[in-house]
């Protein structure tokens, strides 16, 4: 258990509440580790982790974090689940003198947050968008295989790789309205079907995140075509890391949420103890390919350290 | 009143009713007479409006009746009591009697303002105590047939209709429903009653109308007809001997009931019962021989007390006890006794495939002959073996019920009402059949509720009341008045249990 | 005298009431566990607001699946019908109506609630009639509806998330699911009960009338109870189910209201999974999917049961893939202790009762 | 002349068979839309493939949930049950077995699937032990497993997607969703249907054959027709229970096997929803919920209809929202014309039968 709100802990302890967006991905568990590492780092602080089961469930998530005012915690660090959803909460925390450090995804305007420490998904698609053009010589065929209808970051990422491959005029994209669903298995079966109906002219595809991105892996392979199909993932996973390694995929678009979970954790005590902060931080995107998977950096955020 | 001509109804295969025509009058009570199947109830459920017939007309009071739902023939002032019960389980027992009338009063239900109908109907039925917000699931079968009735006297009727409500009703409550009947006959109604009790039929009715396979084969006054020839147009031959008898010797004892207690009944019962002996028993409604062949049965938990079979103690379960040769026959053959929605072999086999296995594995071949065995053997009326077993008339469902218990093999049969509803020509053959499962030196348990069968087939009698076994006499030494007697009396030493 | 009688009387119901059981011990139970070893706001005023709100989120659309499960159907489309209600009341506050603030705004928002609500009897009557006209099993019409309620919602919202303008909300619908501690958003002042918790008794009050004092309700109890005997009493078994349907359908429209007035942005595939937990709060409050048998105080109970056990472990930060298995423990537990109180399980009180002598 | 009568009866029996009728409905439906407006890539081995294998791995599992739907019961349990044992089978080839071309590895290998399998079947045996000794209803029983489940699949996965070394995979297990064109991977050479096909096959032939031919099969139908009547024939209906649940559990747990062979990763949160699946394809099969009815053949089939619908939607490209409402209209429009070979609705024949005199 992170969070150790004994009796007769000092008075001086802040409880800081990180609430992801979810709590059974991967990225989620970095995140818990930054947050974590700049609360052993600052000594005085406890970090309590809670979110929902899934990235979808935004009603679970403002329980959340009105069971956390009802704690009384000393500040909020949140990734919401919909950017309108959270204004209220996040409100209602404000207005109970609990500051708040939005991470990951935006929320809407209205409520006065410290910060906004996050990756730019928009950027990230265009990156995403950069890679495949490469991969595939800005010419061919290419599948956007979406995630699931309504998701923010996600939609972001398809809307910057949208705007970004339509620059290449040899480039078609010929599917973009496919949704892969949240599960390996869902995505794997979408993904067998598109391959089925474009796969003998398919240059490459682009899965935008995680759970996408493996059952497509597994499709590609299964239907004959790894490193024939170009293949782009966004968030790596051992599998994807994998197919980097032996040509199966062609880039990973990566983010740092290790630094994420640091810097908003920092940033949120820095604004307790008076200090005010930018009303953006970006914490970065990055692209790993064969080529470059092997240096310390990619590595770094390749295999980010994740809370035990 | 009402004038029914070339009435025609066909289920798939099965022509149920071929144009039958008959008419019942104000003031009359017409007996609806057949064998099971013949197509009785049928009938009456065209007449309700349950069921839309093929072709033919109907006239009530020289109007064109052609009911097209149950509530349509209603409003025309028909009720009807079903055979098999139609009441909800989770209604209490007021909503039931009001169910399917309209509310006063922008749809509420002013149940204080009809509290008065309700006790009245459910006095008329003879359950003066029962507490009309109890739960009518957890009513016993008989309750829930005078529930029944007093649903249909509830709405103002001019024609009631009647589909065999004493095949569960001991003597007392049959008498109290004759009264009824006679008191809504002189009223003016108009009453069609089913019954396979010929003497019932001759007690409380003045003309008569007999179906044979969905043909109207005869009609007319009571008075001018024989109960022999009444048969003979049923049946279409003549049936000699009502209550046949196969001589059986009785032989050493074999299952002991000493002190057996439930909760709470039955209390404290004891007798003992030997090879080829058929026991009978008597009793009111409620005087608790259900709750004793259950607790015999292991369907029930017996609190207190012990059963010997050939001097060993019963084991716990049903199955166990079923391994030992118990079998029983349930008295509710609608939720209980028959899997409806079962074909009539596989109800059959239910429970039996031990017989037709090996190592797990069935022999489909022989559970299909063996099955049709027992179904000649009892005369079940259905297209085949695979028929679904709610599309059988009610007669034919309880053949079923009892050949599967033939079929067990069983050591001591429990049979709980087990001529319900069975014609009087196949009734004479099912107390054959008893006689010959004891002369074989089985052991039978036979309880029911109509006191010539008893006496006629059993060789010890033994009464209940209110839980107690009172008084085993053998059958002789009983006639009807001392065992309805016996039946009303307060058994002596009911104030100590009571406290027990 | 009268009035403790009165007390003495509503307490021997309680414990007669199993769900209610259940609850009051799985609140004493995370009170203790909470001042023992968590931040001790388990049993306070705030988190009991907080509770009640969520409660009331799943318990208004379960007031709806109640009468649908008594009635001897199910509902499986509740989920996305509610999210289709609130996406389409979303873009009527989106696009429709015009600031909360403005002369006539009240005919406008009336107007868009009215379209959005709407919506969601129209998902429950067309589920009445398609179940009533081809007499096909409810599991599968609604199973059908489901998707094809998420599939309408994602169109209509142009699969994504629609966000209402802020300023088209009236302060009542803004503050419906409020549970902060400013006194006067509540509905009765300076009693900060939320206000959809409000709604939920008030409905509920409403249900329970219908079931027991009206020919309706006794008809709906009878279908569920036996079809083929409430046909055969003259009850149009039909018609019936239609209504309930239809009914359910407006409970859907209120959940959507209080969902869309909770997240204020509407996403089809939302709901999604919530027709689960509906049938849950149902079930533990003692309804029975074999029909005829479910009560409005036990359903009620049971969605404050799911939430509470959530709302807890929260408290206790309890990491979720624990919480995952003491909610599993405890609705398993809850019912467990409710059978009991009934005598189930048999063979256990047999042997009690053999033993007892 | 023999062949062609057998040839003419199995159309026969392919005409009485409701659900394999709305398939082929479906089917050609799709080809022609397909043929007009698509690639006409639906009708065409390896997408029949694709959909066999993804068929196979929902008709698995719902080979068990036929029989305890035939029994009387449900399983909520059976998607995160599912997963919990594909983690469990991920985690196995993650960290206990070695190298697949190494020495011994078949040992390692047959211990891995061993442990794996075997907690799908403890699953089974968990809920089928608690709803017959608490005597409480399935629904809540296996909604409270359904999450206990889960929760236990996020403990041993910790919370992510476990993936095994792919060296430990060996090519048997690698190549069981196979569905490519190297033919030499499939089960029988040269004949390319996937094994998880053939797979569901061989056990829905196991199925029917216990269902019609083993006396505990008859037991199970009659447990679910009628509890009482089965009791009172002495057939133990909670052994029974038991053994259903037991049995359904070996499902799940091969269907856990199909899953991992088919992503190659374990997630234990990806089974969440999956129960619904199963349960429709049982109920598309012709299951009644409220037991005694089934078919192993109709499951096979529902599976089948319902991604057959979903990958005639991708190939058309028709946009996921309209899938949803495309797969709700045909699922109860299946089911509506399986009722009307069967005389439902009942008004509809009355009113036929009445005109045709
Ligand atoms: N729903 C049904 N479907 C098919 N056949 C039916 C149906 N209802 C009745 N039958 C058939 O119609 C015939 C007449 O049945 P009916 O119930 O009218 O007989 P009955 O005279 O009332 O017999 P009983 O004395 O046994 O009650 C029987 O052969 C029965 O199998
Ligand atoms: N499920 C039950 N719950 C509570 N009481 C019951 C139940 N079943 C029966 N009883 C009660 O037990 C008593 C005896 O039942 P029952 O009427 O079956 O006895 P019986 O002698 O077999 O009479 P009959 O067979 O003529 O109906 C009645 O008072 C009845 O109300
Ligand atoms: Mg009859
Ligand atoms: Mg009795």
């Amino acid at each position: 258990r992170d969070s150790n709100s004994s009796a007769d802990a000092t008075q001086s302890v802040l409880r800081i509440a990180v609430i992801p967006k979810g709590t059974s991905h991967e990225f989620w568990k970095s995140v818990h580790f930054g947050a974590q590492k700049a609360a052993k780092e600052l000594g005085n602080v406890e970090v309590i982790w809670r979110g929902p089961v899934v990235e979808s469930d935004t009603g679970s998530q403002i329980e959340v974090v009105k069971d956390m005012i009802t704690i009384g915690v000393d500040g909020i660090v949140l990734a919401p689940n919909q950017k309108g959803g959270l204004v209220d909460p996040v409100q209602e925390a404000i207005g109970e003198g609990i500051p708040v450090v939005i991470f990951d995804s935006g929320l809407d305007d209205g409520p006065e947050i410290v910060s906004y420490v996050a990756t730019d998904n928009y950027i990230g698609g265009q990156m995403a968008a950069e890679a495949m053009a490469k991969a595939i010589d800005e010419k061919g065929n290419v599948i956007l295989l979406r995630y699931i209808a309504g998701s923010e970051s996600t939609e972001q990422r398809e809307n910057g790789f949208l705007d970004r491959i339509a620059d290449y005029p040899d480039i078609t994209v010929v599917s973009s309205d496919q949704y892969a669903g949240d599960n390996a298995t869902s995505a794997k079966e979408k993904a067998d079907q598109l391959l089925q109906l474009h796969g003998d002219s398919l240059a490459g595809i682009f899965a935008v995140c995680e759970p996408n991105a493996n059952g497509t892996l597994e499709a590609i392979k299964n239907a004959g075509l790894a490193g024939k199909v170009k293949f782009i993932g966004f968030d790596p996973s051992d599998a994807l890391i994998g197919a980097l390694g032996n040509g199966h995929c062609h880039g990973i678009v990566l983010q740092d949420p290790v630094q994420m979970g640091y810097q908003s954790v920092m940033t949120i005590v820095d604004y307790i103890n008076g200090e005010s902060a930018e009303e953006f931080q970006s914490t970065g995107e990055y692209l790993a390919t064969p080529e470059n998977m092997d240096e310390e950096l990619y590595q770094r955020l390749l295999h980010p350290p994740t809370i035990e | 009143m009402l004038e029914v001509s070339g009435i025609a109804k066909r289920f798939g295969a099965t022509v149920a009713l071929d144009r039958v025509s008959l008419a019942a009058e104000r003031g009359r009570v017409l007996a609806l007479i057949g064998e099971n199947g013949a197509g009785k109830s049928t009938l009456l459920k065209v007449l309700s409006g349950a069921h839309q017939s093929d072709s033919g007309t109907m006239s009530l009071d020289g109007q064109p009746f052609l009911p097209h739902s149950p509530m349509d023939a209603r409003r025309r002032g028909v009720a009807i009591v079903y055979q098999e019960l139609t009441l909800a389980p989770d209604l209490s027992v007021e909503d039931n009697l009001l169910l399917g009338q309209p509310g006063t009063g922008m749809g509420m239900l002013f149940r204080s303002r009809q509290r008065e109908r309700i006790g009245e109907a459910l006095r008329q039925v003879g359950l003066p105590h029962l507490d009309p917000k109890a739960r009518t699931g957890d009513q016993s079968i008989a309750t829930q047939q005078l529930i029944e009735i007093a649903r249909a006297l509830a709405t103002d009727a001019r024609l009631i209709l009647f589909d065999e409500p004493t095949s569960s009703l001991p003597a007392a409550d049959v008498d109290r429903l004759f009264q009824l009947i006679d008191d809504l006959r002189r009223k003016g109604l108009a009453i069609i009653y089913i019954s396979h009790f010929l003497e019932e039929v001759r007690r409380i009715a003045d003309d008569y109308a007999v179906l044979r396979d969905g043909h109207s084969v005869g009609s007319g006054q009571l008075e001018q007809i024989s109960d022999e020839q009444i048969i003979s147009l049923m049946v279409g031959r003549d049936v000699t001997d009502l209550f046949p008898t196969v001589s059986h010797t009785i032989g050493d004892p074999r299952l002991q009931v000493r002190k057996l207690s439930g909760s709470p009944i039955p209390s404290d019962v004891s007798f003992e019962l030997r090879r080829g002996e058929i026991f009978g028993l008597a009793g009111l409604v409620g005087a608790g021989r259900t709750e004793l062949l259950r607790c015999l049965f292991g369907l029930r938990p017996a609190r207190d007390g012990t059963v010997l079979l050939e001097g060993r103690p019963l084991p716990n379960s049903v199955g166990r006890r079923k391994q030992w040769g118990l079998g029983l026959l349930s008295e509710d053959r609608k939720t209980e006794g028959l899997a409806q929605n079962l074909s009539i072999i596989e109800n059959l086999a239910m429970g039996n495939h031990g017989r037709y296995s090996r190592l797990g594995w069935l022999n489909l071949a022989a559970r299909s002959r063996d099955c049709q065995r027992w179904m000649r053997r009892v005369e079940v009326k259905a297209e085949n073996g695979q028929q679904c077993v709610d599309e059988l008339s009610g007669g034919n469902q309880q053949k079923v019920a009892f050949a599967r218990l033939l079929a067990q093999d069983a050591e001591v049969y429990l049979l709980d009402e087990p001529t319900k509803g069975i014609d009087v020509g196949t009734k004479s053959e099912i107390y054959r059949m008893m006689g010959e499962l004891a002369a074989a030196g089985k052991t039978l348990v036979f309880v029911s509720s109509y006191l010539p069968e008893l006496l006629a087939v059993c060789d010890t009698i033994g009464v209940m009341a209110r839980g107690r076994l009172t008084e085993v006499r053998p059958a002789a030494e009983w006639n009807e008045e001392d065992l309805m007697t016996a039946a009303v009396a307060t058994p002596a030493a009911s104030e100590e249990t009571e406290f027990a | 005298m009268n009035l403790k009688r009165r007390l003495g009387s509503i307490s021997l119901a309680l414990l007669n009431h199993g769900p209610a059981l259940a609850l009051i011990a799985i609140v004493l139970l995370f009170t203790i566990a909470d001042n023992a070893f968590g931040s001790g706001s388990f049993f306070s005023g705030r988190n009991a607001r907080v509770i009640i709100n969520s409660a009331a989120l799943v318990a208004v659309p379960a007031l709806g699946m109640t009468l649908i499960i008594i009635a001897g159907g199910i509902d499986l489309s509740a989920g996305t019908a509610l999210t289709l209600s609130g996406t389409a009341l979303a873009i009527a506050f989106r696009d429709y109506t015009i600031d909360a603030q403005a002369a006539g705004a009240g005919t406008w928002i009336a107007l868009a609630l009215l379209g959005g609500l709407g919506v969601g009897v129209l998902c429950g009557l067309l589920n009445g009639i398609i179940i009533s006209v081809t007499e096909m099993v409810p599991f599968i019409v609604t199973l059908g509806t489901m998707t094809i309620f998420l599939g309408l919602g994602q169109v209509i919202a142009d699969e994504s998330t629609v966000y209402p303008q802020t300023e088209h909300l009236p302060d009542w619908l803004r503050y419906l699911c409020y549970t902060g501690s400013n006194e006067e958003r509540y509905w009765i002042p300076f009693l900060p009960i939320p206000s959809s918790g409000l709604i939920a008794i008030l409905l509920g009050g409403l249900v329970a009338a219908l079931l027991r004092l009206t020919v309706f309700g006794r008809n709906i109890v009878a279908v569920g109870s036996s079809p083929s005997t409430a046909r055969l009493c003259g009850i149009r078994v039909g018609a019936t189910t239609v209504w309930v349907y239809a009914l359910a359908g407006i409970f859907v429209a209120v959940g959507a209201l209080l969902y869309f007035a909770n997240v204020k942005n509407g996403n089809p595939s939302d709901g999604t999974g919530k027709e689960l937990e509906i049938i849950a709060a149902v079930v533990l409050g003692g309804g029975s999917l074999s029909g005829g048998r479910g009560s409005v105080s036990g359903t009620l109970v049971g969605a404050l049961i799911i939430k509470t056990i959530s709302s807890g472990c929260t408290m206790l930060s309890i990491p979720n893939t624990y919480t995952h298995i003491i909610i599993g423990v405890i609705i398993i537990v809850a019912v467990l202790i409710d059978g009991l109180r009934n005598g189930t399980p048999a063979w256990l009180f047999n042997r009690l009762g053999r033993r007892a002598d």
